[in-house]
């Protein structure tokens, strides 16, 4: 009973978003915008849900010296320098805020970003080995087109080059299609389930 | 002080606290993360305050020439329907927010997956395979063949044997040539991140060793 | 040489043209000839019709400027209703070539004129257009896939129902599903937790649904074995989903005691935060299983990576074409695209959610046979020009607009 | 020998990162340049469509990006303006993105300058205008009427060098410098598509594997894809030490380590797996 009027709500705005694609008339324009508006909103203000439970976890961390306490006030005191300064300064350039965000959270960011560089390669040597014939093809046109993307590759054939570019435009563009036409027949049948009350799983216990 | 220089050893610092990581989990890892956590938490905070809150919801709801805009209540209650949850006894209460939520969501995931990612997809395939050099058509051919046996290899309610079996080898194995092409291709971009990192390092803060000597000095 | 004598001209003529504007007295707001003797750039072809499929109130305006002659610096556009009466309803900068009037009544006959300036005063004007607002109820390029997306959905909800009446639908095995059961079971023998990322979308992402779906179902299965689940999240809401939906779990496996609210945490929005906080519980937790579903971007290998190194099995899944390598080469399974969405069917075994997935089957079949018969007929039809139109009618009715 | 060999497959992935982490540090400390030869690829396509274009050829080129994307794109924007003025081509630059005018200012002066251009004569800059796809149609028809002065203001009348300037169809080609949307598939589906005027494109690595599709159907000439990309044309344009080739040395190395790396592994596995047939 208590999930009748949630799974109404849903019900409502899952078609409203559907007719106002296809109807440009009022009133599901007008609907329509204010519903996507309205979700912005509803979920940008989630955020102090979050950040609540952040700062509930880690001052329990301190109180029960659960492992690794020592480091939840640094997270603390980052959240709350952040929170504070932006409150005060905003985030005009330039700015205490501004300042940590360019020369703290952006490299920090970046860094871990960069990780990547390395995690290609490890994943790269341990996973590419020709183990069975679907394993080797994706080994080979692998190695093919990390071939053609550097200068070595035209230097021992010059038809290397081409072979990247085949493989970009065929086969990668047919896998690609084939994942994305599969993938949106997923997305409609769970969005149909999910707007006609079908799964509803995600609201928790029916009582 | 100098500001800038002290910018570029805070950045430098947490670059190499997280760089650390690649060695072993460690204190000096331990410490970077728990305060890119932290902060970044407090960001997106205030980014939400001043980017959405503010602009798309208080100022349509109180707008700075005057007036107050009662619709604009409804997804203030919402948004307060999801903060309900951190009192126990109000948690129900934020299911209807979010069956707003996905509600929204799905309705407009919906169609726009199925045009940008079905119907577009299908169009840009449906080509004629005849034109061209023997090499094009070879190529148009595989193009087809890839997709449609691509398709075939997710069939759920069909055993995967006989001609859909055979069709949906073809399908995963053009699948594996294209998740190859696709990893070697991304490696220089994923380098080129590394490559910016380390000009960080060594051209803007490893030239402000000497400088502070230097002044030090 | 030629240009310079072409520049030369150039100059000259520029100089006559724009010395009498420089006069000291300009004339003031005459529409007169005086806008033939300065020769300001008048619009010309002004064309007003109705803004196509919109909600009404709307009038759009286009035209070209001339090309000879000396740039206004901005334009007017000028609006008169039934009853006559003009009025300026919009100043331009100079260089627009078009505009809608938002402002238009429906049903009303307006009729335009677009006047240029210079130095504040009226130097020329065009012909006059007229044109009458009013909504639509349909944006016409959509109707092919408002077609396409009745059927299916029709065709999902018939097999639904028709599960649901008993129907036994068969479902083929997929690589990975099988494995739930045996990575959670490994994790109790080994003493260690589980760790589950349902991905770094927020709770409007089809996928982090999907994923919260199978979340439930992991929860269950931990709760029965007696493990740890630990649900780090990189969005608000998807915690709080996820606690209920993990709290469901324990629930129905009968050990609601053993549900744990502080497992299930938010950390950052970030996504390189989120990355490297979940790397930070990988590392010192050092789970026995990993499940990676729902939205990834670049942040994918960072966390498979380095799941991998602490020894986990790993499920990943997500529909983003280009993770799906990299999960591909770092973790022990991978649910590839719509493998994700048909999980939460394939391990629930519940009839109405099969029958949605025979429904999704019918639609690609739909899509495949689509294909097929387009680019048989686009094919032969370069040599037989009735089939080329067939299958350009094909390739219409999957264009939307 | 053997164990070594098996030793090496099961290595531990930190000494990959060492390696990954010296073949980009070692490359730049020593500004490292290595040759880069240029296959038969999209990138040399669009040298020789723009090599082949006779003398006082018009040609526009839309710089369609912003400062974020400038490390890919600024290069290939110097070596095409460049390659354009050897071609004594009547160069007319103009942008889809606000940000790209002044970019493309800074690409086309500073190329003019070193070879003795003159701005009006030999290039001009149109500037910036909003509207994306449906602007370019408009361009079909009169540019002059989109663009009624240059970016500084300057009427069309007044440049001698877009005198025989009209339509799109006035220009022999199309380069579009492209960060996203609006970028080249405007340009393809506008320009290429309804009025027939050949186009070549520069893009950002990211985006190039999706637009590789119109290669294959010959609306583009040519391509120049991320960094790779803008070296080639630097590369056969002549410019020895240009931005984008010194940014080639450590993409290479570490290529080439990360496929040696590749190539140990599998040896190592082949080995094992003999041993493991022999038992």
């Amino acid at each position: 009973m208590r999930l009748i009027i949630p799974l109404a709500i849903t019900f409502t705005a899952g078609i409203i978003m559907i007719l106002n694609y296809f109807i440009p008339h009022q009133p599901f324009r007008l609907l329509g915008d204010n519903l996507q508006d309205w979700y912005l909103i509803v979920a940008s203000g989630a955020i102090f849900l979050g950040a609540a439970n952040l700062m509930h976890v880690h001052f329990r961390k301190i109180r029960l010296k659960l492992k690794n306490w020592k480091y939840s006030p640094v997270t603390i005191i980052g959240f709350l320098v952040m929170f504070v300064l932006g409150l005060i300064y905003g985030v005009v350039e330039g700015k205490p805020f501004d300042y940590l965000f360019l020369n703290m959270v952006a490299p920090m960011g970046a860094t871990m970003f960069s990780l990547l560089a390395f995690f290609v390669a490890s994943a790269a040597f341990r996973a590419f080995r020709a183990s069975n014939w679907r394993a080797t093809l994706l080994l080979t046109s692998a190695f093919l087109v990390m071939l053609g993307q550097v200068p070595i590759g035209a230097m021992i054939w010059d038809k290397i080059p081409l072979a990247k570019v085949w493989l970009m435009s065929i086969p990668n563009t047919a896998g690609q299609r084939a994942v994305m036409i599969g993938a949106a027949m997923g997305v409609v049948a769970t969005s149909l389930r999910i707007i006609f009350g079908i799964e509803r799983s995600y609201l928790g216990g029916a009582d | 002080m100098n500001w800038e220089i002290l910018g570029i050893w805070l950045g430098a610092l947490v670059t190499f606290c997280l760089y650390s990581f690649l060695y072993r989990d460690n204190p000096f890892y331990k410490f970077a993360e728990h305060l890119f956590v932290g902060m970044s938490a407090g960001y997106w905070v205030i980014y939400n305050i001043e980017n959405v809150l503010i602009p798309n919801w208080w100022q349509n709801m109180v707008p700075p020439e005057g007036g107050f805009n009662w619709v604009w209540v409804i997804p203030g209650i919402f948004a307060l329907f999801m903060l309900a949850r951190i009192v126990p006894k109000t948690a129900g209460l934020s299911r209807l927010a979010l069956g707003m939520i996905i509600g929204t969501g799905a309705g407009l995931n919906m169609v726009s997956f199925f045009q940008t990612n079905a119907m577009s997809q299908v169009k840009g395939t449906i080509i004629s395979v005849a034109t061209g050099s023997a090499w094009d058509i070879f190529s148009s051919v595989v193009l087809v063949v890839g997709v449609v046996s691509g398709l075939v290899y997710f069939f759920f309610s069909k055993a995967h044997t006989g001609v859909v079996g055979k069709t949906a080898n073809v399908g995963i194995t053009i699948l594996m040539v294209a998740f190859g092409a696709s990893f070697g291709y991304t490696i220089m971009a994923r380098l080129s991140l590394l490559i910016g990192r380390s000009q960080f390092l060594l051209e803007d803060w490893l030239p402000t060793i000497p400088r502070l000597l230097g002044l030090g000095g | 040489m030629k240009y310079l004598l072409a520049f030369m001209t150039v100059l000259l003529l520029s100089a006559a043209g724009a010395a009498p504007a420089d006069s000291p007295d300009p004339p003031e707001n005459v529409v007169t000839e005086a806008a033939e003797e300065f020769q300001v750039r008048r619009a010309i072809d002004l064309e007003a019709s109705d803004t196509p499929e919109d909600a009404g109130g709307s009038v759009r305006l286009t035209w070209r400027m001339e090309t000879e002659g000396i740039a206004p610096d901005s334009l007017g556009v000028l609006r008169s209703d039934p009853s006559g009466a003009e009025e300026l309803i919009k100043t331009l900068p100079e260089g627009f070539v078009m505009y809608d009037d938002d402002s238009a009544e429906d049903g009303t006959e307006y009729s335009y004129r677009i006047v240029s300036y210079l130095d504040g005063s009226t130097e020329a004007c065009s012909d006059k257009a007229e044109a009458v607002s009013s909504a639509q109820w349909i944006y016409h390029g959509r109707i092919g896939m408002m077609i396409i997306l009745i059927l299916m959905g029709a065709v999902i909800v018939y097999y639904i129902e028709s599960s649901k009446r008993g129907k036994k639908l068969y479902i083929r095995e997929i690589a990975g599903l099988t494995a739930v059961d045996d990575a959670v079971g490994r994790a109790t023998e080994m003493g260690k937790p589980v760790l589950y990322i349902p991905g770094i979308a927020d709770m409007d992402d089809i996928q982090t649904i999907a994923s919260i779906v199978i979340l439930g179902r992991v929860a269950r299965k931990t709760a029965e074995y007696g493990s740890t689940l630990l649900v780090p999240t990189s969005r608000s809401v998807v915690m709080s989903v996820a606690q209920e939906v993990v709290k469901e779990g324990y629930l129905q496996a009968g050990r609601p005691d053993a549900y744990n609210r502080e497992n299930i945490q938010y950390l950052t929005d970030d996504q390189f935060g989120y990355a490297a906080g979940v790397d930070g519980i990988m590392v010192r937790e050092k789970p026995a299983a990993i499940f990676l579903l729902g939205t990834f971007y670049a942040e994918s290998l960072i966390l498979a990576e380095t799941g991998r190194s602490v020894g986990a099995i790993q499920l990943a899944g997500t529909a983003m074409p280009s993770q799906i390598p990299f999960f591909v080469a770092a973790c022990d399974y991978t649910l590839i695209g719509e493998e994700l969405f048909a999980a939460s069917a394939y391990l629930s075994r519940e009839p109405k959610l099969l029958g949605s997935l025979k429904g999704q089957d019918a639609a690609k079949l739909f899509f495949v046979i689509l294909i097929v018969v387009g680019v048989i007929a686009a094919t032969i039809g370069d040599y037989w020009s009735p089939l080329k139109s067939f299958a350009e009618f094909l390739r219409k009715l999957v264009t939307v607009t | 020998m053997a164990g070594l060999i098996e030793k090496l497959g099961n290595m531990d992935r930190r000494i990959i990162f060492v390696l990954i982490a010296l073949s980009v540090i070692i490359p730049i400390s020593f500004n490292l340049i290595l040759p880069n030869p240029v296959g038969a690829e999209p990138s040399r396509d669009l040298f020789e469509y723009v090599d082949a274009l006779p003398e006082g050829s018009n040609v526009l080129v839309s710089f369609d990006y912003d400062p974020s994307t400038m490390p890919e794109l600024q290069p290939m924007a110097e070596a095409i303006v460049l390659h354009l003025f050897k071609r004594n081509a009547n160069v007319v630059g103009m942008a889809l993105w606000p940000q790209g005018a002044s970019l493309g200012q800074d690409a086309m002066s500073h190329m003019a300058d070193s070879l003795g251009k003159v701005q009006y004569e030999d290039w001009c800059n149109l500037g910036y205008k909003t509207g994306g796809g449906v602007m370019i149609v408009r361009l079909g028809s009169s540019i002059s009427a989109v663009f009624p002065t240059d970016k500084d203001n300057v009427p069309w009348s007044e440049i001698p060098m877009l005198r025989n300037i009209t339509d799109l169809q006035s220009f022999s080609l199309v380069i579009s410098l492209s960060a996203g949307d609006p970028g080249i598939i405007a340009w393809i589906m506008m320009a290429g598509d309804r009025f027939g005027v050949p186009i070549g494109c520069g893009c950002t690595a990211v985006s190039a594997p999706q637009l590789y599709t119109y290669l294959q159907t010959g609306q583009m000439v040519g391509m120049l894809g991320g960094l790779k990309g803008a070296a080639d044309y630097e590369t056969l344009v002549g410019i020895e030490d240009g931005q984008a080739v010194r940014g080639m040395a450590p993409q290479s190395v570490a290529h080439l380590v990360i496929m040696l790396f590749i190539v140990i592994g599998n040896v190592a596995y082949f080995s094992q797996k003999k041993k493991g047939g022999a038992r």
